[in-house]
C-alpha cells in the first residue's frame, strides 16, 4: 500500500468532553481520513461512545477543536454524517419500511426506492410488514445500520454494530462496510469485537481514560499491549 | 430538500399512526379525566344550580391534569431507543418538530374535549345561557395554550431528574394566566352573566406570544446539554 | 409601638427568614471552603481523603 | 474585594437601625389602624425589591440566552433566590397584616393573588435548576425565566379583570400618604435594597466558589480518572 496521505475528513485537537465532575474525553488529538475504516476499541468507560456522538454533533465538546469536512458547527455538514447508535433510532411500533420512509423525509429524500435499496443492501426484506419492535436483536440492528446508510452519508458512525447479531450478518455487514469504505467514504466503528474487522479495518484505534492510547494497523500489536 | 413544513407533517403523520398503534395517550387521558369527573361528584352535588358556577373551574383542571398525561407520553415516544437522537443528527430543522408536537398534542387533547364533552353536560346538567358558539374559540385557544407551553416545557423535563414530576411544577404556574382566562370565560358563558369577549382575547394574545417565544428558544432547549 | 403583637409578628417573621437564609449560605460557603482547600493541598490528591478513613 | 464587602455590610447594618428606628420611633402613627400600619414599612420595601430582582433576573436571562456567559447565568439565579426569598417575606407579612385590618389572614385580592403567583414562578425555576442536570441547567433555566417573565403581565391583567368583577377589600391608606410616612417608607426601601444587594453579593461570592470547586473537581477528574470513575 501507497503512503499517499489524503486529506484528513475529521480532524480534532485535544478534544476535551465533561460532563459535570467527570472527564468523558481528556484531551483527544487525531485525524481520520476519507476512504478509511478505522475500528475504535477500548474498555468500558474509555469515551469511545463520548467521542462518536461529539463527531454526530450531538455532544458540544467542553474545550479543543473539532473540525469536520472543514466545518465547526455540524448544522453545516450533518447532511453527509450518517450515525448509528447503540439503541436502534427507530420507532418500535413501525415497521422497517415505514421507519426509513419518515427518515428520508428527514434528509429530504422523497423517494421509496431509495429506502428499499439500503434495506436489501443489509440484507433484509422491504416488504416486511412486522413492527420493528417485534425483530430480533440483529434484524433491529442492520435496519438501524441501513438508517444509517440511508442518505448515503460521507462519513459513517457506528456505536457497537455488530453487538448481538450472528456470525453470518456479521459477516456481511463487515463486507458491506468494507464497500462503503471503498467507495471513498470513512467509517468508524466502536465495538468490542475487533477481530471481527480484522483484516477490513484500516486502522485500530485503542482509548483508554478518554484519550487515545494507540494507533496501529495490526490488531497483534494492540492487542499485546493491552494486556501489558 | 423537503421545506420545513413537509417534515412537520410527515413527523405529525408520524406520531399520529403511533398514537393510533399504541393508543397509550388517549386511552389514558380519557380514563383519567373521567375518573376526576366521577371524584368531583363525589364532592359536591353536581345538579346543583350553583355547579354552574364551578363547572367551568372543573371542566378545565380536568382536561389540564388529562393533557399532562399526553404531554409527557409525546416525548417519551422519542426517547425510547433513543429515536431523538436520530432527528437531531438530521438535517431537519428543530422548531418543524416543535409544531409537529405541538399540533399532534392539539389534536389529542380536542378529541379528548369533543369525547368528554357530551358526558360533562350530562352528569352536570350543563345548559349554555350565554352564547353557546364562543366555546368553540375558546376550546380552541385554551386547549393551544396548554398545549404549547406543555409541549415546550416537556421538551425541557427531558433531560432532568424525574421528568413526570417536573412537568406540572414547570407548567402549572406558568399556564395561571390562561387557566384563569379558560375558567372565567367558560362560567361566563354557562351562566350568561357576562361577556367572554375579554377572556378569548387575553388568551389569543397569550397564545400568539407564547408561541413565538417556543420557537424562538425550542432549538436551544433541544440541543442543550 | 406598645408591643403590637401582629407589629411584631411581622418584623420577627421578615428577619428570621432572612436570617435563616444568610445562614444557608454561610454554612454552604464554609463547607465549600473546606472542600477547597482540601484539593488544593497538594500531596494526598485522589489517592485518600482525610474523612473517607473513618 | 472581602474589605470592600466588610465596609459595605457594615454600612448596610447602620442604615436598617436607622430604618428600624424609624419606621418604629419616627414615623407618625396610623389614625384608623394604628401600630399595625407599621407593617408597611417593611412589606412594601420588600416587595418592590423582590420585583427588581426579578426584572434583573430576566435580563440576565435573556443576556444569557444571547451571549452565553457564565456571569449572566450566575447573576439570573442569584436574582432568583434572593428575589424568592424577599418575596416570601412579602407574602408572610402581608397576611400579618391583612388579619387585624381587614380580619381575614388572606384574600384573593388582585396584588395578593398576582404576588403569588409570582412566587410560585420563580419557585419552579429554582425546582429547575435543582433538578436538571449540571451541563444543561443555565440554558433550561434561562428559557424557563423568560417565559416565567413574560407571564408576569399576563397574570397581572388576567387577574385585574378577574377581580375588578368582584367585591374587593380596599387596600389601606387611601390616595394620599403622609409625607412623613413616605419618607420613612422610602428610607427603608433604600435600607432593604442595600441589604438585598449584600445578600446577592454574598450568594454571588458563594456561587463562584461552587463553581471554582466544581472546576476543581474537574480538573482533578482531567489529571487522574481512574479514582474518579463513577
Amino acid at each position: 500500500m501507497t503512503e499517499t496521505a489524503p486529506a484528513p475528513v475529521i480532524t480534532v485537537s485535544n478534544l476535551i468532553k465533561q460532563f459535570g465532575r467527570f472527564a468523558a474525553l481528556r484531551g483527544v488529538t487525531a485525524e481520520f481520513a476519507s476512504g478509511k475504516l478505522y475500528a475504535i476499541l477500548g474498555d468500558n468507560g474509555a469515551g469511545k461512545t463520548t467521542l462518536l456522538r461529539t463527531f454526530a454533533g450531538l455532544n458540544q465538546p467542553s474545550s479543543g477543536s473539532l473540525s469536520i469536512l472543514g466545518a465547526s458547527k455540524f448544522r453545516d455538514i450533518c447532511q453527509h454524517v450518517g450515525y448509528m447508535a447503540h439503541p436502534s433510532l427507530l420507532y418500535d411500533e413501525m415497521s422497517g419500511m415505514e421507519n426509513l420512509e419518515y427518515f428520508a423525509r428527514l434528509y429530504g429524500i422523497a423517494n421509496r426506492t431509495r429506502c428499499a435499496q439500503v434495506i436489501l443492501a443489509v440484507g433484509l426484506d422491504p416488504a416486511l410488514t412486522r413492527p420493528v419492535g417485534q425483530y430480533s436483536q440483529g434484524m433491529k440492528q442492520r435496519m438501524s445500520l441501513a438508517r444509517a446508510l440511508l442518505h448515503d452519508p460521507q462519513i459513517l458512525l457506528l456505536d457497537e454494530p455488530f453487538s448481538n447479531v450472528d456470525v453470518h450478518s456479521t459477516t456481511e455487514m463487515v463486507r458491506l462496510l468494507a464497500r462503503t469504505r471503498d467507495q471513498g467514504k470513512t467509517v468508524l466503528i466502536v465495538t468490542h469485537q475487533a477481530s471481527l474487522l480484522e483484516g477490513a479495518a484500516d486502522e485500530f484505534i485503542w482509548m483508554e481514560y478518554g484519550k487515545i492510547i494507540e494507533r496501529t494497523r495490526d490488531l497483534k500489536r494492540l492487542e499485546i499491549s493491552a494486556e501489558g | 430538500m423537503t421545506p420545513p413544513t413537509g417534515i412537520t407533517r410527515a413527523t405529525l403523520l408520524k406520531d399520529l399512526r403511533l398514537e393510533w398503534r399504541s393508543k397509550d395517550a388517549i386511552n389514558s387521558m380519557l380514563f383519567f379525566s373521567l375518573l376526576v369527573v366521577v371524584v368531583f361528584s363525589f364532592s359536591f352535588d353536581p345538579t346543583a344550580e350553583e355547579s354552574r358556577q364551578i363547572a367551568g373551574g372543573l371542566i378545565w383542571v380536568a382536561f389540564l391534569f388529562a393533557a399532562v398525561v399526553a404531554l409527557n407520553q409525546t416525548w417519551a415516544r422519542e426517547l425510547r431507543n433513543q429515536v431523538l437522537d436520530a432527528y437531531r443528527v438530521s438535517p431537519a430543522p428543530a422548531n418543524s418538530l416543535f409544531l409537529a408536537k405541538v399540533l399532534g398534542n392539539f389534536i389529542f387533547v380536542i378529541v379528548l374535549e369533543a369525547l368528554m364533552t357530551p358526558l360533562f353536560i350530562a352528569f352536570y346538567r350543563l345548559r349554555a345561557l350565554g352564547p353557546a358558539w364562543q366555546l368553540l374559540p375558546l376550546a380552541m385557544f385554551g386547549t393551544w395554550a396548554l398545549v404549547v407551553n406543555g409541549t415546550f416545557f416537556a421538551a425541557m423535563c427531558l433531560r432532568t431528574r424525574s421528568r413526570e414530576i417536573m412537568l406540572p411544577l414547570l407548567l402549572f404556574p406558568i399556564s395561571i394566566p390562561a387557566l384563569l382566562a379558560m375558567v372565567q370565560a367558560t362560567t361566563a358563558i354557562l351562566s350568561g352573566e357576562s361577556s367572554a369577549r375579554f377572556w378569548i382575547v387575553l388568551l389569543s394574545t397569550y397564545d400568539l406570544v407564547f408561541t413565538t417565544v417556543c420557537l424562538l428558544i425550542f432549538e436551544t432547549v433541544l440541543n442543550a446539554e | 409601638m406598645k408591643g403590637n403583637p401582629y407589629l411584631f409578628a411581622a418584623y420577627a417573621a421578615t428577619w428570621i427568614i432572612h436570617i435563616a437564609y444568610i445562614g444557608t449560605i454561610v454554612s454552604r460557603y464554609a463547607r465549600l471552603k473546606r472542600e477547597i482547600d482540601e484539593l488544593k493541598k497538594p500531596g494526598l490528591r485522589s489517592q485518600e481523603k482525610p474523612e473517607a478513613r473513618s | 474585594m472581602s474589605k470592600l464587602f466588610f465596609i459595605f455590610a457594615l454600612l448596610t447594618l447602620l442604615l436598617l437601625g436607622y430604618a428600624l428606628h424609624a419606621a418604629l420611633v419616627t414615623a407618625p402613627t396610623e389614625r384608623t389602624m394604628g401600630d399595625v400600619q407599621r407593617i408597611f414599612y417593611y412589606h412594601v420595601p420588600s416587595a418592590w425589591t423582590a420585583f427588581i430582582l426579578f426584572f434583573i433576573n430576566f435580563g440576565a436571562s435573556v443576556y444569557y440566552l444571547i451571549k452565553r456567559n457564565p456571569t449572566a447565568d450566575i447573576v439570573a439565579l442569584v436574582c432568583a433566590e434572593v428575589g424568592v426569598v424577599f418575596c416570601t417575606v412579602v407574602l408572610i407579612t402581608g397576611p400579618i397584616w391583612a388579619r387585624p385590618v381587614w380580619g381575614i389572614w388572606w384574600t384573593w385580592d388582585m396584588r395578593l393573588t398576582s404576588t403569588l403567583v409570582l412566587w410560585l414562578i420563580y419557585v419552579s425555576y429554582l425546582f429547575l435548576r435543582r433538578f436538571s442536570s449540571s451541563g444543561q441547567t443555565p440554558t433550561l433555566a434561562a428559557a424557563l425565566a423568560v417565559l416565567g417573565a413574560l407571564c408576569v403581565p399576563f397574570v397581572y391583567f388576567s387577574i385585574w379583570f378577574f377581580r375588578t368583577q368582584h367585591p374587593q377589600p380596599v387596600m389601606g391608606g387611601g390616595g394620599s400618604i403622609d409625607p412623613r410616612m413616605l419618607h420613612v417608607l422610602l428610607i427603608n426601601w433604600l435600607a432593604f435594597s442595600c441589604f438585598a444587594f449584600l445578600v446577592c453579593w454574598s450568594r454571588y461570592r458563594l456561587e463562584r466558589l461552587q463553581r471554582d470547586v466544581d472546576h476543581a473537581h474537574a480538573m482533578e477528574a482531567l489529571r487522574d480518572p481512574r479514582g474518579k470513575l463513577r
